[in-house]
């Protein structure tokens, strides 16, 4: 049963910035590898965020573009307009996409922008050093939630994927996770099927990725697996909450 | 027929088409609202990209994102709406990619009013967004010159690989004059390989592209805005315009104004003349960069014993006349805002006052 | 047929997720660091290595790789 | 040739078309051959040169301009006067109702439709082939379509304002009529006047016309140049 396994071409040999145990390494992997399998590497532009990925241009071989916070969805819009030939896919945090960039998600997501987000969903403000973000769990500390996130106060975490989901335009919304190696399998075959709907531009198709911080959570890498399984999971259910067909 | 009337936001729709930019992104604000609502029926008509964002934020981006991969694009907005696009208009600039921008200005603070006003020169010449950044910045003065303006602004945005803005106030929107659109100044698209993400395959090599604003090194940072003032110094060489009024004269006086405001200006020089007062004017074409050398010359005369910004701001423009003019003379200023464009007797009665 | 389990220890940032994850506990964090500082992992019972691939799944520094036959190959003796 | 309209008089047309222009001067010209005038100024879509702005030089000719209340005349707000649909039921001798351009200018005349309902009107679309999307027959009778579905009204005539403000020729005057002549046989629209600048008149040949005239004199003019003065005229 055993398999080859080597680094996949769209990703570059720089050693990522990213600290010990955090996923986004195994994120950006699993969308090179669908680049590979597509063999669309030569006409993808990738589209970096602000916070913890924002030097995520430097991981891949793709034309990138750098955004500014929240506004991914907006550029991504500025291109699939112009160049509907090329592919295109927005990387977006937590803080990035579910709160300063609000607007311009759910505005790309209803008019069915055809490209496709990777939305990293970790539950803090990783690059700002970590601040509570829009899906920080209740109770959970942050720097600026030291007493632990009060719901009464700032409402519920936001489930993006439910909330997109709501909209009648037809897209393709999941959420995945990268906290275990059958969730992974499962997380890129849906990152595949995001890229695909792309590829045949049926329609606007994001992935949300449950995701860990073992630096701002204050846990070991196993820990905050762990702590990702048994907190975040049974919050963020994971499956697909919509299909186009 | 060859000449055809049009309001200046429809001029200025067309003549984004007639320059071969079939790109516009917009966000509906009172006074341009009709460059939107005529492209929403011309864009399609000859296969372009109409889009209307859901901010003038968004907008902005995706001018951003459109431009960085190799598209000739532009907006319209006014004066609310440029402010919100000034956050994107200082990552496009600081990633060097073309774009084009059109402000018919309203008045401000805050809502203000949606009658004429140029009261954001200073937000257009000296910032808006953030960081060492400037805009190329044109003035027009008539519906004609709206379009030749923005027929000129692609060649210039993709010369610099800059922002260019339109600075026109809510009169330049709203009337109607006959127009034309020169052939001559349709523009080629330009080759963007060497630095438009616009797909590897698109360029055929393996080098990829790479459009961002992120400088951690802090020395790189400093190379990179060394880089960017070199070519807003390239404008200053380069790219200066104005036109002088009755300056063949032995004026008294030295009016500086532009846009629809010269006009007003125009017909009270001419009233001025009847009476026996000889008064000249320069009018800036190019806001930045600003007509240095022709105002200090211009205020060198013998003859002339005061400079006199007229504008329909509280005094934006007078700072940049006040510093070419180099304390040889005094520099005064006057204007109205709100909207009520002063008239030709008022702009006589001000200058009369200053002597 | 060979396949071959290879870490390069200096990608490697000794996070410890593949350990957890080896189902045949194959794996253990070095007592000695690397080029970066880092602890990093190594395969301290090689011989029940099942190439499974989990370890390079779990992996996020593409830091494990296995080479090898595409084509299934004879079961580990038990 | 005299203007013979009267009633409640619906000025339309695509956007800038000239439609207030038309209005301004048309309701001078009645009010000069002896009849009450009345103009409302319903163009709720573009906030600049309306009728408004020509309001107390209409006033002192006695012609009343309903405009929206003083604190709003200025604001960016479709705002409609509730003395419309009044000066509507009581008309007077020439009731003028100056609308918004294109399809959305005349969709509050939907919203009046009870008051219009069994009234004689005249609903006629101003036309100035110099204008973009007018200078086809086609483009008009599209636009002529449009404003019908809006205003759920039909139009009954065309009003030819061929000009390019001050740079038109009197050849521009005759292609322009020309045109809309045209456009009176295909769409089977009487043509009921056309328009010729003040300026221009003393050149040209009022025989060459087969419909009456109306005369413009500019009034809704950029700040840097006067309009001609209405009173003078009442002389």
């Amino acid at each position: 049963m055993g398999k080859t396994f080597a680094k996949p071409e769209a990703l570059s040999d720089q050693h990522t910035h990213y600290c010990p145990g955090c996923t986004h390494g195994i994120i950006h992997r699993l969308v090179a590898e669908v680049i590979d399998e597509l063999g669309i590497k030569g006409r993808t532009v990738g589209i970096a965020p602000v916070g913890c990925a924002v030097l995520a241009y430097n991981y891949f071989i793709l034309d990138f573009q750098e955004a500014a916070h929240g506004r991914a969805p907006a550029m991504a819009t500025g291109i699939k307009r112009v160049r509907p030939d090329l592919i295109v896919f927005t990387y977006q945090g937590d803080g990035d996409l579910a709160s300063i960039g609000m607007g311009e998600i759910i505005h790309a997501a209803n008019r069915g922008e055809k490209f496709t987000t990777i939305f990293v969903n970790n539950a803090v403000y990783g690059m700002t050093g970590g601040q509570m973000a829009p899906t920080t769990m209740p109770g959970q500390r942050t720097t600026t939630s030291p007493f632990g996130r009060n719901v009464k106060e700032v409402g519920m975490p936001i489930k993006m994927a439910e909330l997109l989901s709501a909209l009648e335009t037809p897209g393709y919304i999941t959420r995945q996770s990268v906290i275990k190696p059958k969730y992974i399998v499962r997380a890129k075959k849906a990152v595949k099927k995001a890229f695909q709907y792309q590829l045949e531009g049926r329609c606007f198709s994001l992935v949300e990725v449950i995701s860990t911080c073992p630096t701002n959570w204050g846990l070991t890498p196993v820990q905050a697996v762990k702590w990702a399984e048994e907190t975040m999971l049974p919050y963020y259910k994971l499956g697909e909450f919509k299909r186009p067909d | 027929m060859g000449k055809i009337l049009m309001k200046g936001n429809e001029a200025i729709g067309e003549a984004a088409i007639r320059a071969g930019c079939l790109n516009y992104f917009a966000y509906p604000i009172t006074p341009q609202s009709e460059v939107a609502e005529y492209l929403s029926r011309r864009m399609p008509e000859v296969g372009g990209v109409f889009l209307q964002g859901e901010s003038e934020v968004a907008v902005s981006y995706m001018l951003f994102g459109a431009s960085a991969c190799g598209a000739r694009v532009f907006t319209t907005s006014s004066s609310p709406g440029i402010s919100l696009m000034s956050e994107g208009i200082s990552y496009i600039a600081g990633a060097q990619c073309p774009a084009v921008f059109v402000n018919i200005m309203r008045g401000g603070p805050g809502l203000g009013g949606i009658l004429p006003s140029q009261a954001d020169y200073f937000q257009a010449t000296k910032g808006g967004g953030h960081g060492d950044y400037r805009l190329l910045v044109m003035a027009p003065a008539s519906v004609q010159e709206a379009v030749e303006m923005v027929m000129l602004a692609f060649p210039l945005a993709e010369k610099y690989r800059n922002p260019v803005m339109l600075l026109g106030d809510g009169l330049i929107g709203q009337m109607m004059e006959p127009v034309e659109f020169p052939d001559h100044l349709k523009s080629e698209p330009t080759n963007k390989d060497e630095w438009a993400t616009n797909g590897m395959d698109t360029r055929g090599s393996n080098k990829r592209n790479l459009v961002k604003t992120l400088f951690l090194d802090a020395g790189k940072l400093n190379e990179h805005n060394l880089m960017l003032k070199a070519k807003y110094d390239r404008m200053k060489r380069e790219e200066i315009r104005y036109e002088l009024y009755n300056i063949e004269s032995d004026y008294k006086a030295l009016i500086v104004s532009y846009g629809t405001m010269s006009r007003v200006c125009k017909t009270a020089i001419d009233n001025m003349k009847d009476e026996g007062l000889e008064v000249g004017m320069v009018r800036p074409q190019t806001l930045f960069p600003f007509p240095e050398n022709a105002v200090y010359e211009a205020a060198s005369k013998e003859s002339c014993k005061v400079v006199v910004s007229i504008e329909m701001s509280m005094g934006q423009m007078v700072e940049d006349v006040e510093r070419c003019v180099k304390g040889k003379l005094p520099v005064k200023w006057y204007g109205k805002c709100g909207g009520d464009v002063p008239t030709p007797e008022e702009v006589v009665e001000a200058v009369k006052s200053f002597l | 047929m060979a396949y071959k389990h290879y870490i390069d220890s200096n990608r490697c940032k000794g996070c410890g997720l593949c350990v957890a994850v080896c189902p045949k506990n194959v794996l253990q964090l070095s007592e000695e660091i690397n080029t970066k500082s880092y602890f990093p992992v190594y395969q301290a019972r090689p011989e029940d290595c099942i190439f499974c691939a989990t370890c390079c799944i779990m992996c996020p520094d593409v830091a494990i790789t296995i080479t090898g036959e595409i084509e299934d190959r004879p079961k580990q003796p038990a | 040739m005299e203007i013979d309209l009267d009633g409640i008089v619906i000025i339309v047309g695509n956007y800038g078309s000239g439609k207030t222009e038309v209005c301004i001067n048309l309701a001078v010209n009645r009010k000069m051959a002896g009849l009450e005038v009345r103009i409302a100024d319903l163009d709720l879509v573009n906030p600049y040169f309306r009728t408004r702005e020509a309001k107390t030089r209409l006033a002192e000719l006695g012609i009343e301009v309903v405009v929206p209340p003083k604190q709003y005349m200025q604001a960016d707000l479709p705002i409609l006067s509730p003395v419309v649909a009044g000066m509507i039921r009581q008309p007077s001798q020439l009731t003028l109702l100056d609308m918004g351009g294109n399809d959305v200018g005349v969709n509050v005349l939907a919203a009046l439709g009870d008051a219009l309902s069994g009234r004689k009107i005249h609903v006629l679309q101003v036309v100035n082939p110099f204008r973009p999307f007018t200078d086809t027959a086609e483009g008009c009778l599209k636009i002529r379509n449009e404003i019908e579905m809006a205003s759920r009204l039909s139009i009954s005539g065309i009003i030819g304002n061929a000009n390019l403000i001050d740079e038109t020729t009197v050849e521009d005057i005759y292609t322009g009529y020309d045109f809309v002549s045209g456009l009176s046989k295909e769409s089977g629209l009487p043509l009921k006047f056309v328009t010729v600048a003040a300026e221009l008149m003393p050149e040209i040949d009022i025989k060459h016309f087969t419909c009456p005239v109306l005369l413009i004199e500019r009034q809704l003019v950029p700040p840097w140049k006067r309009s001609i003065s209405l009173a003078s005229k009442m002389k």
